[in-house]
This record gives C-alpha cells, structure tokens and sequence, in this order.
C-alpha cells in the first residue's frame, strides 16, 4: 500500500507526515487526540544511520509526549547488507532502536506496529515486531528469506520448499502465514481507521503471540514448551 | 658402421641458435615485455617440440602458461608437454586448442576431471603417467624439453635468478634444458639489482620476462589443527607407539594430510610423555608443513629437508637455519629431487590412500578423475637399492625375513586410513577403482600408488597390521580385513584367524598398545588452532589471511 | 531419514547411571543418548539416520558395541548425520562410560 | 608415565570454543551444581526439520537449566553450535523464552546465555523469527524484574542474525576474540552484494569486522577474555547481582555514544582505520596481541572513551 493512501485511510482527520531519506515520522489524528508515526518507506535497508534515526524520533517522543501512542509503520528490505554497517556493529543500533522502544512502552507508551509493504527478517524484527501488537495489510510482503536463497543455503530442493509452501504457515512467507503462527495480531482491511482506534483500546502488555499461534493452529509447540519451562515443569 | 664425415653433430646447437635469431626479430636482449611474450613463444618454439611449464606443488609458471595458450595453433601445434603438474586450467587449454597433443607428467590433482575428459576426447594423447623422479629422470634421458618455461622470484638485469623459498623443481628442469641445448625462459615477479642469491645461473637463461602480477601459489599444505578428529588422534597415537617407538624411527617422510598432521601435534604431547623424544622423528623429508611447528619448538625434530616451502613459514623456517636448508641470504632452499631421494633412502613414509584392496595395493584413483602419482610412490616404496643400515630398517628386516635369506633391512611403508572415508565410502575393497581406469583409458597398467608389496603396515581406527609378519597370502588378506573394521571387507573376516594374527601381534588393536579410544581427545594436540602455531612460533610464522580467525 | 530399529538379548546389566548423552548432531558425528529402562532385558537401539541403506553396518557396530557391555534393560536412541563406523563406536563409548560413571 | 597424567595440567585449559554447549553450560556453574531442563530424555526434537528430511537433535540445539555460580543461583542456556549452526527453531526458541520468563519470577543472580548461532533456522522461518523477537521480549522483561542477562559469546560460529540484534538488548556482553558479533553474515553479503563488498573468505577481514577485538575497541561490549571456560565464568560472575539500568537516561547516553560512533568513525574503510581514530599505536598489529598485550595497547591509548558500554 501506498504510504499518502495508507496515511489518508489511517487518518482522514488529519495527518502531518515527512519523508526523508526513507524514514518516515510525524503525527496522525484520530479521535482528536495524536497518534506517533515512526517508520520507513520506499523498502529502506536498515543501516546505522536509519536505525539511529528512527531511536531519535522514538526517544524525542518519549520525551516530549509522554504516554503518546506510537505506531511504527514497517516497509522496509530487512537489515542493510553492507560491510561497511557490520563495520560499525550494525547489530547495535538495531538493538538500540529496539531498547528505546522497550523503554517507551515501560514509560505507558502504546507502541503499535503497522507493515503496509514490506517487512523482511532482521527489518521486521527491529522495526516491526518489537512492538505491543503488529498488525498488516493484507497486500503486505512479509518473509525470513526469499526460496531460491533459501534453497541454495539449506540445499533442499525448491520444489520441495514450495509445496512446505502450500501446507505450512510455518515455512511460508505472507501474511496469512505470521497470522496463523500468532506474529500478525490482525490484518486491516477496509476501515483502518476503524481497525487502528479498535486497536488502541487493547492497553496488554503481555507477549501472547506463541499463545495466538497456538489458538489459531499454526504454531503448535512454543506456548506449551515455555510455559513448560516457566512453570518448572521440566 | 660408422657415420660419415658429413654427419652432422650439433643439430640441436644449429637449431637452437636458429631459434634465438628468430627471437631476435622480437625482442633485443634477455628482458622480454610481457606484451612481446606470445610473440617471442611463437619465434622460438616448432611444432611438437618438447616443452616443460614450470608447475611444481607450490609455484607456477602460470603467466608463461597463459601466453602459450594464446600462440597461434596454425604455427605452432602438436607440441608435447613433458611436466610435473597439471595444475592450471591453461595447462589444459593447450591441448583444447590443438597447440599440444601429448603429454608426460606425474599429477594433475584438481585439474583431473576435465583431463580425464580431455583424454577421452582424443584431445590429450597420454604418453605415460610417472613419479616426479621417473619424470625428471627421463628429462636426463628420453624426455629433455627443447624449451623450458620456468618461474622464479626475481631476477637481475643479467638473468641469474632467486627462485625464493620454492626452488622445488627448477634445478632439474633448468638443468636438463640448458645443457641440452634447450632454451629456458623464466617469468620472475620482480627485477632487482642484485638477486639475493643465485639459484640459477645467468648463463643458463635465455629470456626473462617480469610477469603482469606474481606467480600462482596457494597454501596448499596448511592444514588447521582445529580440522583434526579423535579419530585421528587415535591412530595418530597408534602409529607413535605402535611404530614409531617400537621400531626407534627417526628419518621419516610425513605425507600432507589431517592423519599425519595428528602426528606431528601429537609429538611434544604424548610422545614425549612416552620418553620418546630425541628417539623418534629426528630427520624428515617434508614442506615446512606449520603442524610440524610444535614439534620443532619442542625439540623432536633436529633437521627438515623440504620439496617445496609452505606461505606463511617464510620468516619462521629463515629463524631455524639450523633446522632448515637454508641460502647465505637466510631463506628455505628447497629442491624437489633431492627431497624425493632423502626420503626414499629413510627410514619410514607414512601417507594416506583413498583405496586399498586386500592384497594391501592402494590407489587413490577415482572413476571419474585422472589425477596421477607426485611423490608418494617414491616415499612409498621398499629402497631394495639401500646398503647402509639403522635399527628401525634393521628391524623391519627381521621381521619380514624368512629362515635361511639373506638379511637385509626394509623399510617402513605405513598406510593411515579410516576405514569408512567421506560419504561412507568404505577405503578397504576387494577391487581397486583403478583397474576400472585402466579400462576406461587403455592403460596397461592399473595406477597403483603404493603397491601391496611395499606396505609394511596398514593403521585404521580398528588397529595397526604389521604385514611384515605375514607368512602367506592369506594371512596377510586376514590381516587387513582385521583391521578394516565394519566395511563389507571387514566384516567378511575369518574372526579366529584375525584372533590368531592378534595373538601373535600381526594385529594389534588400542587396547593391546595400552591405548585408551576414550583418551584420544583434542587435549592432545600440542596446538587446536592456527593460533596456537602462530603462539608456538612466537609470532614468527604468519599464516595466511584465509586460515585467521582472530 | 532412514529409521532403524535393533534389540539385543542376553546381555549382563548394571544399574549404574540413569542417562547419559555423547555426541551432537553434526555433520560427520551424531548424538547418542543411552537410558536405563526396564525392556524385559533387552537392550534397544533406535537410530534416525540421514545416510541411507547402511542397516548392515549398523547391525554390524551395535552388535559388537553391546556385546561387550552391561547393557541389559537399556535403551540407546542415536540420531545420525552421517557419522562413518569410527565415529559411531567412539560415541558409543563414550556415552557409556559417562553411564558408567553415574553421570547424568 | 602415563601420558593422561602428563595432560592433567594442559587439560585445565578448556577451550570454550571446542566445548559442546553442554560442557559450556557445566563449565559457567559451580562443580557439578548444573541441573539441565528438559534435559535429552524429553526428546524435544523438531517436527519441522522432520519433514524436511533433516537429522534432529533430542534438545533441538540449546540446553538450558540452573546452577550455582559463585554459590548463587543462576540460569544458563547455551545453544549447541554444531547443531544446524545453532540456529533458533520453534522449540529452540521456546525453551529459551521459558527460562527467561522463569527467570523474572524466580530473580536468579543472572541469567546466562551462551549464544552460539547464525540466527533464523531457515526451516523453520517464520517460528524462528518470532521465537527471536520472543526472547527478545522476554529479556527486557528479565531486566526490568532487575535481574541481570548476561550473553557469553565464545564459539566457532559466532552470534549472528536476529540473535545479534537480542545480545545487545543484555546487561552485558563478553565475547573472546576468537567469536564474532553481527547482524549479517559475511557469506550473506557477499552473495548479496558480491565479494568486493566483502569478501568471506578473507577470514583476517571477517574477523576485524566482526570479531571480538573490534566489539571491545568500539565499545560494543564489556568484556573480552582468554578462550577457555573458566575466564568466561569469572567474567561472567562479575555481572552477578548487578543490572544495569534500563531506562530512558540509559538510552539516551547510549544514543549519544552511537550518534558520536558515526560521526567518528562512518568514514573508515576498515577495521584499523577504527582504531587508528581511535589513537591506538601500531592498529595493524592490534589482531596479532594476545590478550594481556591488547588490553596494554588499549589502556595506552585511552583517549576517554574507547571503551565505554550499554
């Protein structure tokens, strides 16, 4: 989806957005009260640069709107692959994105998360499922890795890894896939607005989604082997 | 009857001053620019001369190989290739184009493939596959190139070259070459005032050319001790208690894999807590292997002379003159011939095989590659010509002696393999591979590496069989499925004659060496890591950036 | 995957150790875990291999393994990735005389 | 003699890098205080790998439990790096999710986790995922219940992936300069991007991009130790009890530090353009020190802050 629809669905009362360099920041109305945007566009690959960009506009949040909810719209082609950003520990300002993040919501700040395009392994693990709830579109793109790669790194056949497609949501990518295994809390269709405010009235701060996984059938093990592991059942 | 007075005598004088006038048309003096260099090839060579291209181990005439790659097939053509390896694809490219049709060599490791198809095609006329001492001997006989490509390290401006710490086969080849009327043309990777010492004689170079970038050379004998297995930990204490100390070996060559490598990391370990040191590996005939390091350091090993150099052990080997050969100008000189013929006349080789069939022939052919022999049939092989004796070769002689011969020593010819090899590929079969190859491309012989007759023992994982102390045929078969483990081979085993062949130490497993399997761990090794040789050498060895992980 | 299945008889047993595990899924090696369990005196074998048609060799390398040892009422549960004979054996071993030393 | 009496001394030196995770796992605790959970007997093996043909493994490839260190309770988990690359599956994940949960009931003096992986395991991509982003979580909610998690990174195939993100997340981090720290693989660039972006093979490269020296000088991590398990263990017992803040004047340093990396350092090449800025003499030679020389060359160079943490 596009990012002006997206932000026109999201807010018809009103937005005020900038776009720079891919990173995407600014606020959202609804219900007369603000909402945060943080986030990319255009498939950003997630370098240094973009990572500390993004935990600037978090961090000045936190400090200038307190408790202010936070939604982190996700496009972007997963990590940036460069020399260059492993060079300077890469790795670090995702986990600093991250711990920003974290310290928001310990601060009462809802921090929602929204891929309306693309959203690709250690992309969508910094910038997207670190939030209370990730949400997506239904056209959106989300996989770990594409099959031909992922043929050539584990040396299984690519038919084989296409008909795991057809029967598996733990193996394949999209959508409906991170919704069965609980990733996904919901897709937004039609109303987004609708579906974000709907959305903001669910103040949890509990990690459910291997217990979403597990409700919805496709992810089968987790919920039960951690709470296993918890509970001293070992 | 006599030939007449007209019979000319210096043919090949006449034709090689023939050939440096035609190459005068080229280039004026020694120094070739590289962009004169095919131009230079096609003015010296004639069609199905005999050419040698400088492919030793280590390094490589390849820039040479290249430019006679690109010489028009029209003029020159049918040209036979007399080297030691085929180890670039521009070695082959020559007989894809037609430049050569036959060949003489002694191996061709990764290009073994694409040789075997070449040969199939028509394109590569094999005339025999030799040792690299058959080979070279027939340089001074039937084989002597008409023109020789040689790499060196660098030159002056009068052409007296340093070939570095690889000298390897150079001599030989220039040797035979220049005295020979042939011609010799070295590509050198740089030009220098004064060469820091002379491995070959101005006068014996007709052309040099400094080549567009340094000559091909791979760290091809390193090998990372953390790549070592309790397997081979195992067999390598086998073989230190079970041979090395029970026959006092102390001239040895040590084949360049991951079982002797064990060995060597095992040496200021475990063999010096069996008291062994300065009674074992005193004098070797091998590279400047790093996994030999420790073992220096740890004074077992007195003196090292080498076929070739190692990357990476430059600043190291010139540390330890007294260990290694060494020039005045303090670097390795190494030399092929000369390492061969030293470890032949020693006391023991031990190497590895892909395959060894029950009368203990081994081969390390393959169905589908035609790789040749190298050296180790000249390491592995009874010295039946040796006159002079030592308590290890002393003893293998009477071991192997029957009542009433005459005595004689023998030496140690030891073959360390697992019994299973990569994709459970079991090493032990009743038929060697190679007669399947010499089907394939009409030899006339199979290509055996090392044949069963000179193995004096087999060590596996299962235990050490001494052959010497086989009476017949078939206790000699029983001895090897004894120790072939849970192959087919193995399994077809007579358990009561294998039971009498350990009774009578023909066989004999860890256990009846006082070998625990459960002790053979990665402790053991003297260094786990290329670090740890880094640390053994004080710093001085400098491995290659590709084996760093620091 | 190829699933194998042996039991032994006629074996001495030991109540010595509870469980014991050598070896780790590699390429090249395999993991062996070995349990005491009441098996009627047997000693049973499962094995998960990724080599196919080896059921002979592995016939072979367990006989000769537990022949030796106080494996009645004991079960030993491999999970393979290619491990050659040697491998096998020396894991084998090795998880034994962790058994044996009461390790857990 | 006996040559197993001759190596009692040597055999004092474990490496850390060629023990087994569970040897590791032993080798961080107090003598024979381990307890492993869902130890093999459970046989937690992946349904997933199954269908694919793929060998399993009885812990599916991390063991984890509690011990003694320094005579207080702590919880360790160690992922198995021989196993599949001690990449994170659905199981995998899970038990670690479960101790870190356990933990903030439980406030053991740390926890541990001795991370050996390349993160993701591909067939099982999407769990896998998700099994990160869980632990992540669960870590932050271990340190907001203040106790410690500590990440030991010390094996072959270094902490890469999604798990390079999570150990950053910890309280601290002690690597030796044998391991690596990464986002992204160097293979996985290279196939991307070609091999004059980077080339994986030049290991010399990998190493002073990702490896343990690098993290110390960039102030990535808090401690860099010999290879063996008891210098990983006293390293680790110096964290025990001992959180450090999360909060947001934590984070805003932190951001202070890597906006100021860039700014310093974005332009470098390389490795030992790094440290050179970073005033050490002689940076060429800073992969060929060992420990007690690098940690000399460092304090020598101290321009205020080379080395300076979460």
């Amino acid at each position: 989806m596009k990012l002006a629809d997206l932000l026109n669905a999201l807010f018809p009362e009103g937005h005020d957005v900038t776009v720079d360099a891919d990173v995407v920041q600014g606020l959202g109305q609804l219900d007369g009260r603000d909402v945060a945007l943080i986030g990319t566009a255009g498939h950003a690959a997630i370098g240094v640069e973009t990572a500390l960009t993004l935990a600037a506009h978090v961090l000045r949040v936190v400090q200038d709107k307190p408790g202010m909810p936070i939604l982190l719209l996700v496009d972007n082609a997963g990590q940036r692959l460069s020399r260059r950003d492993e060079l300077l520990a890469n790795n670090g300002y995702l986990a600093h994105l991250a711990k920003c993040l974290e310290v928001a919501r310990a601060r009462g700040h809802q921090v929602l998360s929204l891929v309306y395009d693309q959203a690709i392994s250690g992309g969508f693990l910094a910038a997207g499922m670190i939030a209370d709830r990730t949400y997506a579109v239904p056209e959106a793109l989300i996989y770990v890795m594409n099959l031909p790669a992922m043929s050539r790194i584990t040396q299984i056949l690519l038919e084989r890894l296409e008909s795991l497609c057809v029967t598996s949501a733990v193996f394949a990518p999209g959508v409906p896939s991170f919704f069965k295994l609980g990733i996904v809390e919901g897709v937004w269709d039609g109303d987004l607005s609708g579906a974000l405010r709907d959305a903001l009235t669910d103040h949890s701060k509990a990690d459910l989604r291997s217990e979403n996984g597990f409700a919805r059938g496709g992810r089968t093990l987790a919920a039960e082997i951690a709470r296993r592991v918890q509970e001293g059942r070992t | 009857m006599k030939r007449d007075a007209q019979w000319q005598w210096n043919s090949l004088a006449l034709s090689k001053t023939a050939r440096l006038e035609r190459a005068g048309m080229v280039v004026q003096g020694k120094l070739v620019a590289p962009e004169d260099m095919v131009r230079l090839l096609e003015a010296v060579l004639e069609p199905e001369d005999r050419v040698c291209i400088e492919g030793d181990n280590q390094k490589h005439a390849d820039f040479l190989a290249e430019c006679l790659a690109k010489v028009n097939p029209e003029r020159i053509h049918d040209l036979h290739i007399v080297q030691s390896n085929i180890a670039l694809p521009q070695h082959l490219d020559v007989f894809e184009k037609g430049i050569a049709r036959k060949l003489d060599f002694s191996y061709s490791g990764p290009q073994g493939v694409r040789m075997a198809n070449l040969v199939e095609q028509g394109k590569v006329k094999i005339g025999a596959i030799h040792t690299y001492l058959e080979l070279y001997g027939r340089y001074f006989c039937d084989l002597t190139p008409r023109v020789s490509f040689i790499a060196a390290q660098s030159a002056d401006r009068h052409g007296n070259l340093y070939t570095g710490p690889n000298t390897e086969d150079t001599p030989a080849i220039v040797e035979a070459t220049a005295f020979k009327n042939g011609i010799v043309i070295a590509q050198v990777n740089e030009m220098v005032d004064t060469v820091p010492r002379v491995d070959v004689p101005a006068d014996w170079v007709n052309f040099v050319v400094r080549s567009p970038r340094p000559h091909y050379i791979e760290p091809i004998f390193t090998r990372d001790p953390a790549a070592i297995t309790e397997i081979q930990i195992l067999m390598a204490m086998m073989v230190i208690k079970g041979i090395y100390a029970k026959y006092g070996v102390t001239r040895l060559n040590h084949g360049i894999g991951f079982d002797t490598a064990a060995i060597e990391l095992l040496l200021p370990t475990y063999a010096e807590s069996l008291g062994l040191r300065g009674k074992i590996c005193n004098y070797m005939s091998v590279n400047p292997c790093p996994t030999l390091i420790p073992a220096i350091e740890s004074g077992f090993i007195q003196s090292i002379h080498s076929a070739g150099s190692e990357l990476g052990t430059e600043n190291y080997v010139a540390a330890r003159p007294d260990i290694f050969y060494t020039g005045p100008d303090g670097s390795l000189r190494s030399n092929r011939i000369f390492c061969q013929l030293a470890g032949h006349y020693s006391d023991l080789f031990i190497g590895s095989t892909l395959q060894v069939d029950l009368q203990g022939n081994s081969s390390t052919a393959t169905k589908s590659r035609m790789t040749g022999f190298g050296g180790a049939p000249n390491f592995g092989c009874d010295s039946r010509a040796r006159r002079h004796t030592s308590e290890a070769w002393l003893k293998a002689g009477r071991e192997a002696s029957q009542t009433g011969a005459m005595p004689r020593g023998r030496k140690l010819v030891v073959q360390i393999v697992e019994t299973f090899g990569e994709k459970m590929q079991p090493t032990f079969v009743e038929r060697l591979d190679a007669w399947d190859l010499m089907d394939r491309f009409g030899m006339e012989l199979p290509p055996v590496m090392v044949y069963g007759d000179d193995v004096t023992h087999l060590v596996t994982e299962e235990g050490i069989a001494n052959l010497l102390l086989c009476r017949s045929p078939q206790e000699r078969e029983q001895a090897i499925r004894g120790v072939s483990g849970f192959t087919p081979v193995g399994l077809a085993r007579d358990r009561q004659a294998v039971e009498n062949l350990r009774d009578r130490g023909v066989i004999r497993r860890p256990e009846d060496l006082g070998i625990n399997p459960l002790h053979a761990t990665r402790d053991l090794l003297a260094a786990r890591s290329i670090k740890d040789l880094v640390q053994w050498s004080n710093g001085l060895y400098d491995p290659p950036k590709r084996f760093r992980n620091w | 995957m190829e699933q194998l299945r042996f039991a032994y008889d006629g074996l001495k047993s030991s109540n010595v150790g509870a469980y014991a595990i050598a070896g780790v899924v590699a390429s090249g090696d395999l993991e062996i875990l070995v349990e005491r369990e009441e098996l009627g005196g047997r000693c049973e074998v499962d094995i998960r291999t990724s080599v196919q048609g080896f059921e002979k060799t592995w016939s072979a390398v367990t006989q000769s393994f537990v022949s030796t040892r106080a494996l009645a009422n004991t079960r030993i549960t491999i999970n393979d990735s290619g491990a050659t004979p040697a491998v096998v054996n020396l894991r084998l071993a090795q998880a034994a005389q962790k058994l044996d030393e009461g390790d857990a | 003699m006996n040559a197993n009496d001759l190596f009692a001394a040597d055999a004092l030196r474990h490496s850390y890098l060629e023990s087994t995770a569970r040897a590791r796992a032993h080798g961080m605790c107090d003598d024979n205080s381990f307890t492993e959970w869902l130890d093999p007997r459970a046989r937690l093996t992946s349904p997933h790998l199954e269908a694919l043909d793929v060998p399993v493994s009885f812990d599916d490839g991390i063991v984890i439990g509690e011990g003694r260190l320094k005579g207080e309770q702590i919880f360790v988990a160690a992922q198995e790096g021989r196993f599949m690359g001690g990449a994170v599956g659905e199981i995998h994940g899970a038990k670690l999710t479960g101790l870190l949960r356990r933990a903030v009931q439980e406030k053991p003096a740390a926890v541990l986790l001795l991370l050996e992986t390349g993160g993701v395991r591909l067939h099982e991509a999407n769990a896998g995922l998700v099994a990160i982003s869980e632990i992540q979580r669960a870590v932050f909610d271990a340190r907001h219940a203040k106790v410690p998690v500590v990440v030991l990174i010390g094996g072959g195939n270094g902490c890469y992936g999604g798990m390079g993100i999570v150990a950053p997340c910890c309280d601290a981090i002690v690597m030796s300069e044998l391991a690596r720290l990464s986002v992204s693989g160097p293979e996985v660039i290279e196939t991307a991007r070609g091999v004059e972006e980077f080339d994986a093979k030049d290991r010399a490269l990998v190493w002073r991009t990702m490896g343990g020296k690098h993290r110390y000088l960039l102030g990535e991590i808090d401690r860099l130790v010999d290879d063996d398990l008891p210098s990983f263990k006293e390293a680790a017992a110096t964290f025990l009890r001992r959180p450090v803040a999360f909060d947001l004047d934590a984070v805003v340093a932190e951001h202070a530090r890597l906006a100021e990396r860039i700014e310093r350092f974005g332009a470098c090449e390389d490795a030992v353009d790094i440290w050179a800025a970073l005033g050490i003499a002689e940076p060429e030679q800073i992969p060929s020190l060992d420990l007690e020389q690098f940690q000399e060359a460092v304090a020598r160079s101290r321009t205020g802050s080379v080395h300076e943490t979460r």
